[in-house]
């Protein structure tokens, strides 16, 4: 078992989160339907196709410069909420790797809390307030346990995915208090918020690729 | 029942819709990627005003460039906002002494570009400051700002602002005037027939057949109160007392209103629904000083207007009248 | 499916639009009974221009009333012509030495009433002449006079004429240009979606959920060719051969070309289809020299556009390009 | 039995001509609908009210004065085609009913021949052509009939009526060659010409009123 993931693992581990969301393009787009303009599959659509181009143009095999691009990338797709936020959550993870050649659980978690407070700084949501927050806040907490605790990275990623999963179940309950679903009021209430969901299917992505480089 | 719209690809809306408009208006408008910019740019010793939105509302937002107007539109994707790069491009593009002005919608995705953009724009040394338009008081007049939607007012608050700028005024004194601006509107929007996402068809919002919303959202969203169709009169008070509740009027006042268009909704009944507000005003003692009356800020094909009323000076009024050529407005 | 639009009582309606429309736009224009005339008249000295028709196509007729353009639109009721004396009194009031032109678009009650006007006229020694629009070409080319309605160039032509006009040009020159403009111009009509008549909530024509009418009257009486709808690439291309078809058009020859929305149908449609016609044209080697895209003669809130194509030389390319200031276009 | 109509007679007979139009308004806009814009019930109602306005205003007891003042009324309505064209019969029967006080079968049939006569310098349609000329030729025809064979105006005027409505009947077999109807070509083949169908709804008001005023 090696420890952590270099730069062939961490790109491989992305484009599973990618090719796990796009499986979910049309729930997504569903689940924004009930709540905001039926659109965030789409733009989640967007956005994967734009980490996984990131990931292609990169001609260097520099984990840092992949991340730049894959954040320029990203943030640059016209999508509404979605290309800022997990723009600007991929910025946070770029600008916090470092030199580093190899992705142990420790700095995943450092990365991805970085990329948390990047994307924090233009999001305003807190925990309850029906958005991707809900999923990312968790997945980054358990991140950091597993991390504590010195865990793989693909057992930490399955802990951050269950996490996530388990926060965006909890959206249904909230009243939303970002984005369109907003203007709904309580009528949103009972509905799982669309981007809490893409965000936990993000993270269940990871952990699959990871689990599947650890076994092969 | 399947979409009657004449497109091609949906990939491909945005890009075809672009390239259009540009021939169309190519007097006063071109094309720099998705970013529609003046044919004749402004002069380097005048304010730069720049906004971002998604595609869908044609004219707005990038109707609004031209001469006495904007100076750049970056347009994302129907109904979506562009990424915050395209909108630093923008601001690097424009970027002058004068200063730039970022007028932003208040709505989720343009709301986070935008700030983003902004500051970048600000780290990397340009000379930006910004504003947000919120003028929806469907939420209340005392709601949170979250709940204030930007609606079709921008499109009046570009052109005085565009008039300062074009006046040569300062960018703080640009800014100041479109803040005056901007604290003084107030739109309401009446829906009753929703549109369709051009891209995928699906139904924006939901209505009965004898139902209308006043203040539904731009797309639909929803959050105003359903009620059953009203006449033209019936609905023009129904509405400009909800606005007027929200400001401080008095006879002998002057007040500007726009009749937007929604889409499906004809000119017709836009100005049929004016006269309705010109008679209420006038039997309050108010002035309808200036009016505007036409589609500015569509919703694709959706049946609805929105009603934007605005307290108006002698400075207002000026910058109002002074002369601008863009695709959504002209005036000689 | 009730009507839902904003109107108030039906009998009405017109009054209503017109007093709402001359509040509007009432830098331009002001009402004179049912007939919009221009703010300011021109100088006495100078043709002037007189239309008419019904109303429940707005911006048109009236909103081409304004300087560079009309000098008076007789406004009937919806859909339905003015009666005679109106259309008299008119070109009594509009009488000047220079002379008036009579512009009458080819519609059964339009010419009933305009020929009557225009023979009295003459009698009551009124130095008047008169010009009729039929660039319908849904009948086919050659296709008896009574089968070419006229349509949406009428708005070219008043600009045309009006500027020609405006320049100090005699009547018969007046004449003379609007008749070689009136011979060079061709349109037809697409029709998706039929509108609802205003007045009484009748749907004005029929058609199946995945059909389109090629060649639909103004007002959906039919006459054209019902088929599958089809995207706005292969919709141009249908509409634009059966254009060309009916013109001599070589390689090097200058083209205008207006897309004029019917009403439901989004600016953003308009502006594919542009893109389109510009496209399909630049592969023939002929030069899309000028453009118009909007509404500028709805019919309510149908689903369609109408493609006009006129053949230009460089007189009628600088008449068009003339400043003129009217409601529905302006040209700085 | 007095010989013809007086003033009064007249005017009551055109007001009778008046409300069976407007009886009929609905079936007329109906009849419209199936070939042109479905508005000419409408049109017709406001010619006949139009026509009632112009008898009402008149201040003199002249009937040409009557007459004129119904013409210029009827003109002036906004209605498309049927104002100009019942304006013109009108403006044809007024020009040439002179100073007659009284109007018996042969004036009826010399000022209805006139009206026709005005008509047809703006419509230039022909019997065939689907239009109310094809029950207006037929019905001035039978006036003439009648006025040679010395009936009485009640008579000439049932008879006028009876020839409309048979000429409105026979627009059903014809291809409309004016009007919006002309559009449709043989698709207006079957369906009845509601202009037709209106001037034959003129006649048999007025033949009714004559016959209810020789009768009282
Ligand atoms: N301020 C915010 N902070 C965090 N997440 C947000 C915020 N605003 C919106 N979101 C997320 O974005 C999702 C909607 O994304 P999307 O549909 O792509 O954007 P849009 O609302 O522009 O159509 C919501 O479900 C929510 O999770
Ligand atoms: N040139 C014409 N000559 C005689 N009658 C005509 C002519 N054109 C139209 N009509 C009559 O007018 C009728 C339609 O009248 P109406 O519906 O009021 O007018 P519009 O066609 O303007 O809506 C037709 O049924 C036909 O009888
Ligand atoms: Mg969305
Ligand atoms: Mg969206
Ligand atoms: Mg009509
Ligand atoms: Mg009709």
């Amino acid at each position: 078992m090696t420890t952590g993931l270099d730069y062939d693992g961490l790109a491989s581990v992305f484009r599973a989160a990618a090719a796990n969301v796009r499986s979910g393009v049309d729930r997504l787009c569903e689940l924004d339907c009930a709540t905001g303009d039926g659109d965030h599959g789409v733009a989640m659509g967007r956005a994967m196709d734009a980490l996984e181009k990131g990931i292609d143009q990169c001609s260097t095999t520099s984990i840092q410069t992949m991340l730049e691009g894959v954040a320029e990338s990203v943030e640059s797709i016209d999508a509404g909420s979605t290309g800022p936020l997990m723009g600007s959550l991929m910025e946070g993870i770029a600008e916090s790797v470092g030199d580093a050649t190899r992705i142990d659980t420790r700095l995943l978690a450092t990365i991805f809390e970085a990329g948390l407070d990047e994307l924090l700084v233009i999001s305003k949501a807190k925990v309850g307030d029906k958005t991707m927050v809900d999923a990312l806040i968790p997945a980054v907490e358990a991140l950091k346990v597993a991390a504590a605790g010195g865990e793989s990275v693909a057992d930490a990623l399955a802990k951050a995915a269950d996490a996530a999963e388990a926060g965006a179940e909890k959206t249904k309950q909230f009243q939303a208090r970002f984005g369109r679903a907003r203007n709904l009021g309580e009528r949103s209430i009972g509905h799982q918020d669309p981007g809490a969901t893409s965000m936990a299917m993000f993270f269940r992505g990871m952990a699959e690729g990871a689990a599947s480089r650890e076994n092969s | 029942m399947p979409m009657k719209k004449f497109i091609n690809a949906p990939e491909n809306l945005t890009v075809e819709l672009l390239e259009g408009f540009a021939e169309a208006y190519k007097k006063q408008v071109k094309l720099e990627g998705k970013t529609v910019v003046r044919a004749t740019p402004k002069s380097d010793d005048k304010v730069a005003l720049v906004t971002l939105g998604g595609a869908g509302h044609e004219p707005a937002l990038s109707g609004c460039v031209g001469q006495g107007s904007l100076d750049a539109s970056v347009v994302g994707d129907i109904f979506a906002a562009p990424g915050a790069p395209a909108v630093v491009a923008a601001l690097e593009a424009t970027k002058r002494d004068a200063g730039t002005l970022l007028i932003i919608l208040n709505h989720a995705g343009d709301v986070l570009s935008g700030e983003k953009a902004f500051n970048k724009a600000v780290k990397a040394g340009i000379n930006v400051q910004k504003i947000l338009t919120h003028e929806d008081i469907s939420a209340g007049k005392d709601a949170p700002l979250e709940d204030r939607r930007g609606l079709v007012g921008c499109v009046v608050l570009y052109k005085i602002a565009g008039a300062a700028a074009e006046a040569g005024k300062s960018l703080d004194e640009v800014v100041a005037i479109a803040e005056r601006f901007n604290e003084n509107m107030r739109t309401l929007i009446v829906g009753a027939v929703p549109a369709t996402h051009p891209a995928n068809g699906a139904s924006l919002g939901e209505l009965a057949d004898d139902e209308m919303e006043v203040g539904m959202g731009q797309h639909g969203e929803g959050g105003g109160g359903v009620m059953k169709l009203a006449s033209a009169d019936e609905t023009a008070r129904i509405m400009l007392d909800k606005i007027l509740n929200t400001m401080e009027v008095n006879s002998g006042d002057k007040l500007f209103v726009m009749i937007n268009g929604c889409g499906a909704t004809t000119l017709m009944e836009q100005c049929i629904v004016l006269r309705a507000v010109k008679n209420l005003l006038e039997a309050k003692g108010i002035e309808l000083v200036r009016s505007m009356v036409g589609e500015f800020l569509t919703v694709q094909e959706m049946g609805g207007f929105q009603m934007c009323v605005a307290k108006m000076d002698d400075e207002l009024i000026a910058l109002f009248d002074a002369p601008c050529d863009t695709p959504a407005y002209t005036v000689k």
